[in-house]
C-alpha cells in the first residue's frame, strides 16, 4: 500500500493569484490541480468573494513529497508575505499513483 | 430630482451597512458590469465611426499626459503627508491617476437626465485614462529596471477584463456604426440604465463592507479619498477646456479624473506590486471616493465646469 | 386561454417529474428574483407616491391582523389534526399565515391579463403581510419569554433578501415616483413577464422535488396545502370587502391571504425554531399550495371577489 | 457589411488566443443559453400553432432520415481515411450528423439581416435534426444489442437541457400562439439579438481553447471539420429543394446540415459511448466547423441555395 | 515538524447557518475559515443547491486540536439535532503554524 | 477514539457523470456524498469549467474502509479508461460516526 502514499498539497489564496499560481505548479512539476471557488476570513480580514478582487481560491495538488516540499518553499519565498495565503498539506493514498 | 439609480446605491450602502442577507452572487456582478462594460464600449465605438480618429488624437494624447500627472501629484502626497510605505504611495496614486467606469457611467447618467449634451466619444479617453497610472505606479516602486517583465504588464494591463470589454465595445461599435447595431440596442442600450441601477444596488453593498475597515485606516485617508478627487477635477476641468470641450464634456472629463479605479489597477498592482496593500487602496477608492463622487462630485464637477465656461466665456 | 406563464411552470414540474437535466444553477434564480422582487417593491412605490400614506394605514393594520389571525387558525388544526410536534405545526402556520411573491406576481398577471384592475398598492400590503406571521410562529413555541433574542427576530426578518428588496424597491418608487422610474422601466417592467416567465419554470422544476417528497408525509398535509388555501381565500375576500377594495384588489388580498411563503418564512424559522423540520412546510408550501393557487387558485379567487362583490352589491 | 455579432464571436477568439483575463462564469454561459433554446423554441412554436401539424410530417420524416445519412457518410470517412478508433469515428459523425443550435441562430441572424424569408417552422426541424445521429452513432459503436440500455439512451437524449429547452419553447409556443406571448416577447425575442452577441462572445473564448488543441490532432481533423460541412450543406441544399422550401429555408436546411453539434451529442455519448475522446469531436465541431460555418459557411450555403433554386427554377 | 501539526475541521451545513456558524468560530476561538459552496446528500435527504434553501456550505477551520474540540463540542451541542450537518477532522501539516 | 475513524473518499471527475456516480454511490451502500464544482488540469488536459461540457466536481463521501474500496473497485473498473478522473483517501475522524 506505501507506494501508493501521496502528499495533498491545499493552497487557499486569492482569486487573483490562479493564472500565475498555475504556472508556478507546472514548473514545479506538479502533474496536475484541482481548483475551487471559496472565501473566507484570515489574518488579512474578511474575504466575502462578493466580487472577484476578494474572491478566493482553494487549490489542491496530488504530488510526491518533494514536489510538496518545493511548492510550499516557492510560495513562502514569492507569494507569502503579499498575498492572502494560507497552505497546508497531508497524505492521502491515491489510485493510480503513477499519475502523480 | 435624485436620479433613482443613485437611490439604488444609497439602497446598497444601507442594506450592507445593516449587516443584511442582501448579498448577491458574484456571478451577478460579473453578468451586469459585463454589459455595462460593453454597452459603454459601443456607445463610444459608435461615436468614433462618425468621426476622422486623427482629429482625436490630440484629446486622447493631452488625456494620457493627465493620468501621468494625477498619478505623480497624488504619489508624494501619500508618500510624505500619509506616511505610506513606497509600494502603497504608489499602488494609491496609481487607483487615483486611473479612472473608475461605474462614475463615469454615473455621470453620462446624470447629463442624460439633465439634458446636457456632451462630446459621445468619451468611452475613448475613459479607456485611455485607465492605463497610463497602472505604468507609472509600477515603475515609482520597481523604477526602470531590466528585470520588471513590461510584457507581461502590459498583457496584464490590457488582457484585463475591464480594459478587454471596454476595447471590444469599442471596435465592434467603430466597425458597425449605429445603425448596424440596431438590433442588439435592445440589449445594451434600452436596458442600459436598469443594468446600472442593479451594479450600482451591488457597488453599495461593496462600499459598505469597505467603509468598515475605514477607521482602522484613520482620517488621512479620508481626507485624502475627497481632496484628490477634487483637486484632479479642477485639472481635468481646466484640461477640458483647453481641449475645447462642450460644458457637458468638461465636467465628464472632470468626473474622469476625479474617478479612482476598482477593477483595472487594483488588478495589475496585485500582480506588479503585490506587496503594496490592496485593502488600503480599495478602501480609499470603494469606501470614500466613489461614494464621494457619484452622490456629491459630479453635481459639483458639473457646476465647476459652467461656472469655468462662463468665466472663459467658452459657450 | 392560459397565460403562458403558466405553461412555463407547468413545463418545469414536467420536467423535473421527468427527472430531465433541465437544472438551473441557482444564481440564475438568484438573478431572475433579485428582478422581480426589486419590480415589486418599485410598481408599489409609484403608486404610494400618489397617494397620501395615511389613508393606507386602515389597510396595513387590517391585513396585519389577518396574518396574526391566518396563523393562529392554522396552528391548532395542524396541532390536534395533524399530530405535528408544537415546532413543526407553529412553522407550518406561519408560512400559511404569511405570503408567497411568486404567487401575488401570478395573481397581478392573471388580472392585467384579462383587463382587470386593482389598487396598485397591493405591495405595500404584500410586504405587511410578510411579517406578523412570523412572530407568531416564534411565539407559539417559544412563548414570550426573555430569552428570545427579539432583536435578533426582527434583523431576521427584515434583513432577509426577500423583504430588504421589496422594502428597497417600494422605498425608490415611492421617493421617486414613476416619471423618474421611467428609465428603468425596460430592464424592470417591459421584461417583467418574460423574468417571471423563467423564475416560474425554476419554482416548477424545485415544486416537483419537493412533490417527490409528498407521499412520505401522507394525505394529511395534501389536504391542508389544499383547504387551508382555500379558507384563507375566504378571509381575505371578506376583509377585501370591509375595506371596500375593488374586485380585482379583492381577488389579489384574497390570494395573498391563500399564499404560503417559501422565502421569508423558511429562513426566519430555521433560525428562531430550527427544531421545526423545514422539509415538512416547503413540501406543502412548494409541492401543494403554490401549484394549487398557481394553476387553479387564482382564477377560483378572482370568481369568489365578484361573488362577493354582487352580492353585497359593492359593485 | 458584416453583422455585429459576428463580431462579438471574432472579439472572443482572440481574447481567448490572447491568453486574455475574458473568461465569464459558466452560469452567465447557462443564462445566456437558456434564454436562446426557449427563444428559439417559442419563435418555433408560434409558427407550428399556424399550419397543421400533418402537412410538416413530409419534412420532419425526411429531415431525420437526413441526420442518419450525414452519421453514416461520415463514419467510414473517420474510420477508413481518418484511422481512428471505431468509437471515435462514430462519435464524430454523430456530431456532424446532428445540429449546432448556435450556428442555425447565426444563420436565422443573417436571413433577418439580409431581408431573407424563410419557413418560421425551422427550428421544429432542428430538434428533429438532433436526434438521429445520436442513436445512429451508438448503434455503429455498440450495434443492436440487448444490453444497450435504450430506455437510458432516449432518456439521455429527450432529458438533456438542450432539447428540453426546445422542446419546452416549442410547445409553449405552440400552445399559446403569437399574440398570447406579447407580454414576454421583450425577454424572449426583442434581447434575442443581444443576447446571442453575448453567446457568440463566450463562443469565441471557448473555441480559442479547442483550437490550441488543434495541431496536436494533425491535418486531418481540421480538413475533416470543413470539408464534412460543405458535403452535408450540399445535401441539405438539394433536400432543400425536394421539399419546396424558399431559398431562405434552403440555405437554413443546408446550415442545419453542415453544423456539428456541441451539447446534444457530447454530453449522450459521454453517457453511451465513454470510450470515445470527447477532445477529439469537440475540437472538431466547436475549433474548427462552427467557426466556419458562422464565419464562412452561412453566406457560402445561401449563395448555393440561391443557385440552386435558379438552376432549378424553382423561384 | 510536530510542531506545526494542526487540525483540520472540516463542517458540511445548510448555507442558512454560515453567518451564525461564522460568529460561533470566532467566539470559540478559529482565527479563520474557508468556506466553499456544495450540495449533497445524507440523513436528511438530497439538498440539491437549486436555491440558497437547499444549498450547503463546505466550512473549513485550520485550528489546535482544543479550539477543534470546543467546535465540535458546540455543534454536537446546538446545532446536531436540528441541522443537516456533518463533521470530521485529521491531523495536517500547516506552514506558518504561528498562524492557527 | 478508533471507532470514529471512517475513510474519507474524494472524487474528482467529470460534471457530466454526476448523476450516474450518485446513482454508483447509492448502490454501494454510501450514505451520503458531498459535491463541490471544481476545474482544473490532468492527464487529461484543462477542463477550465468555461462551460458545463469542460467542468468538473470534487465529490466526497464518508464512508467505512470496506465501502471505500468498493466504491475504488467500481470505479477503476467501469469509469477510470474513459473519464477523467483522480480519487484518493485518507482517515478522518468523525463525529457520529453511525451515520457513516
Ligand atoms: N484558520 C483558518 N482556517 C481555514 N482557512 C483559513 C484560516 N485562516 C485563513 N484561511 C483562509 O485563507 C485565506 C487567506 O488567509 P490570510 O492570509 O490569513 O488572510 C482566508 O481568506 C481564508 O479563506
Ligand atoms: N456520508 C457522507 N459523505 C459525505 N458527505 C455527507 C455524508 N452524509 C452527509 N453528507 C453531507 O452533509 C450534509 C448534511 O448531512 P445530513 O445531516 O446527514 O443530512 C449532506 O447534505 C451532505 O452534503
Ligand atoms: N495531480 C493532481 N492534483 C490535483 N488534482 C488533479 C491532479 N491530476 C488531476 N487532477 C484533477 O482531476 C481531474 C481529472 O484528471 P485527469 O483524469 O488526469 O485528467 C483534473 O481535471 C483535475 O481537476
Ligand atoms: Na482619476
Ligand atoms: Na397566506
Ligand atoms: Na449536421
Amino acid at each position: 500500500m506505501d507506494n501508493n502514499i501521496r502528499t495533498l498539497l491545499t493552497i487557499i489564496t486569492e482569486l487573483s493569484l490562479e493564472s500565475t499560481l498555475v504556472k508556478e505548479l507546472k514548473t514545479l512539476g506538479a502533474h496536475g490541480y484541482t481548483i475551487t471557488n471559496a472565501r473566507g476570513k484570515g489574518s488579512r480580514g474578511v474575504r466575502g468573494a462578493d466580487w472577484d478582487v476578494d474572491s478566493n481560491i482553494r487549490v489542491e495538488v496530488l504530488c510526491t513529497a518533494e514536489v510538496a516540499q518545493a511548492i510550499g518553499k516557492r510560495m513562502q519565498d514569492k507569494y507569502y508575505d503579499n498575498y492572502a495565503m494560507v497552505m497546508f498539506s497531508s497524505d492521502v493514498s491515491v489510485f493510480r499513483p503513477e499519475k502523480f | 430630482m435624485t436620479d433613482p439609480i443613485i437611490l439604488f446605491f444609497l439602497f446598497g450602502i444601507i442594506a450592507g451597512l445593516l449587516k443584511s442577507e442582501l448579498r448577491l452572487p458574484a456571478q451577478i456582478y460579473d453578468f451586469v458590469s459585463v454589459l455595462l462594460l460593453l454597452a459603454i464600449g459601443l456607445k463610444g465605438g459608435i461615436e468614433l465611426a462618425k468621426q476622422p480618429f486623427l482629429t482625436l488624437l490630440p484629446q486622447m494624447v493631452s488625456v494620457f499626459i493627465m493620468g501621468i500627472v494625477l498619478t505623480l501629484i497624488a504619489f508624494p502626497v501619500l508618500l510624505y503627508w500619509g506616511k505610506f510605505k513606497r509600494a502603497d504611495a504608489a499602488s494609491i496614486a496609481a487607483h487615483y491617476g486611473s479612472v473608475s467606469v461605474g462614475t463615469f457611467a454615473v455621470a453620462v447618467a446624470y447629463m442624460n437626465n439633465n439634458g446636457i449634451s456632451f462630446e459621445e466619444h468619451m468611452p475613448l479617453l475613459l479607456v485611455i485614462l485607465e492605463i497610463p497610472a497602472i505604468l507609472v505606479g509600477i515603475i515609482l516602486v520597481r523604477g526602470i529596471t531590466k528585470q520588471t517583465q513590461w510584457g507581461k504588464v502590459i498583457h496584464e494591463v490590457f488582457a484585463g477584463r475591464g480594459i478587454m470589454l471596454l476595447l471590444g465595445g469599442l471596435v465592434i461599435g467603430w466597425i458597425s456604426g449605429s445603425e448596424n447595431l440596431s438590433t442588439i440596442t435592445p440589449l445594451f442600450f434600452d436596458l442600459f440604465k436598469g443594468i446600472l441601477a442593479l451594479f450600482l444596488l451591488e457597488m453599495g453593498l461593496i462600499a459598505a463592507s469597505k467603509m468598515s475597515a475605514l477607521r482602522q485606516y484613520g482620517i488621512f485617508l479620508i481626507a485624502f479619498g475627497i481632496a484628490m478627487p477634487l483637486l484632479s477635477s479642477v485639472i481635468g476641468t481646466a484640461l477640458g477646456l483647453l481641449l475645447g470641450l462642450s460644458i457637458g464634456g468638461t465636467a465628464i472629463l472632470a468626473t474622469l479624473a476625479a474617478s479612482a479605479s476598482y477593477i483595472a489597477v487594483p488588478a495589475a498592482m496585485r500582480i506588479s506590486v503585490p506587496e503594496a496593500n490592496p485593502t488600503l487602496s480599495l478602501t480609499a477608492s470603494l469606501g470614500i471616493s466613489f461614494p464621494f463622487n457619484v452622490l456629491i462630485g459630479i453635481p459639483l464637477y458639473y457646476e465647476m465646469a459652467v461656472g469655468a465656461h462662463s468665466l472663459f466665456a467658452l459657450s
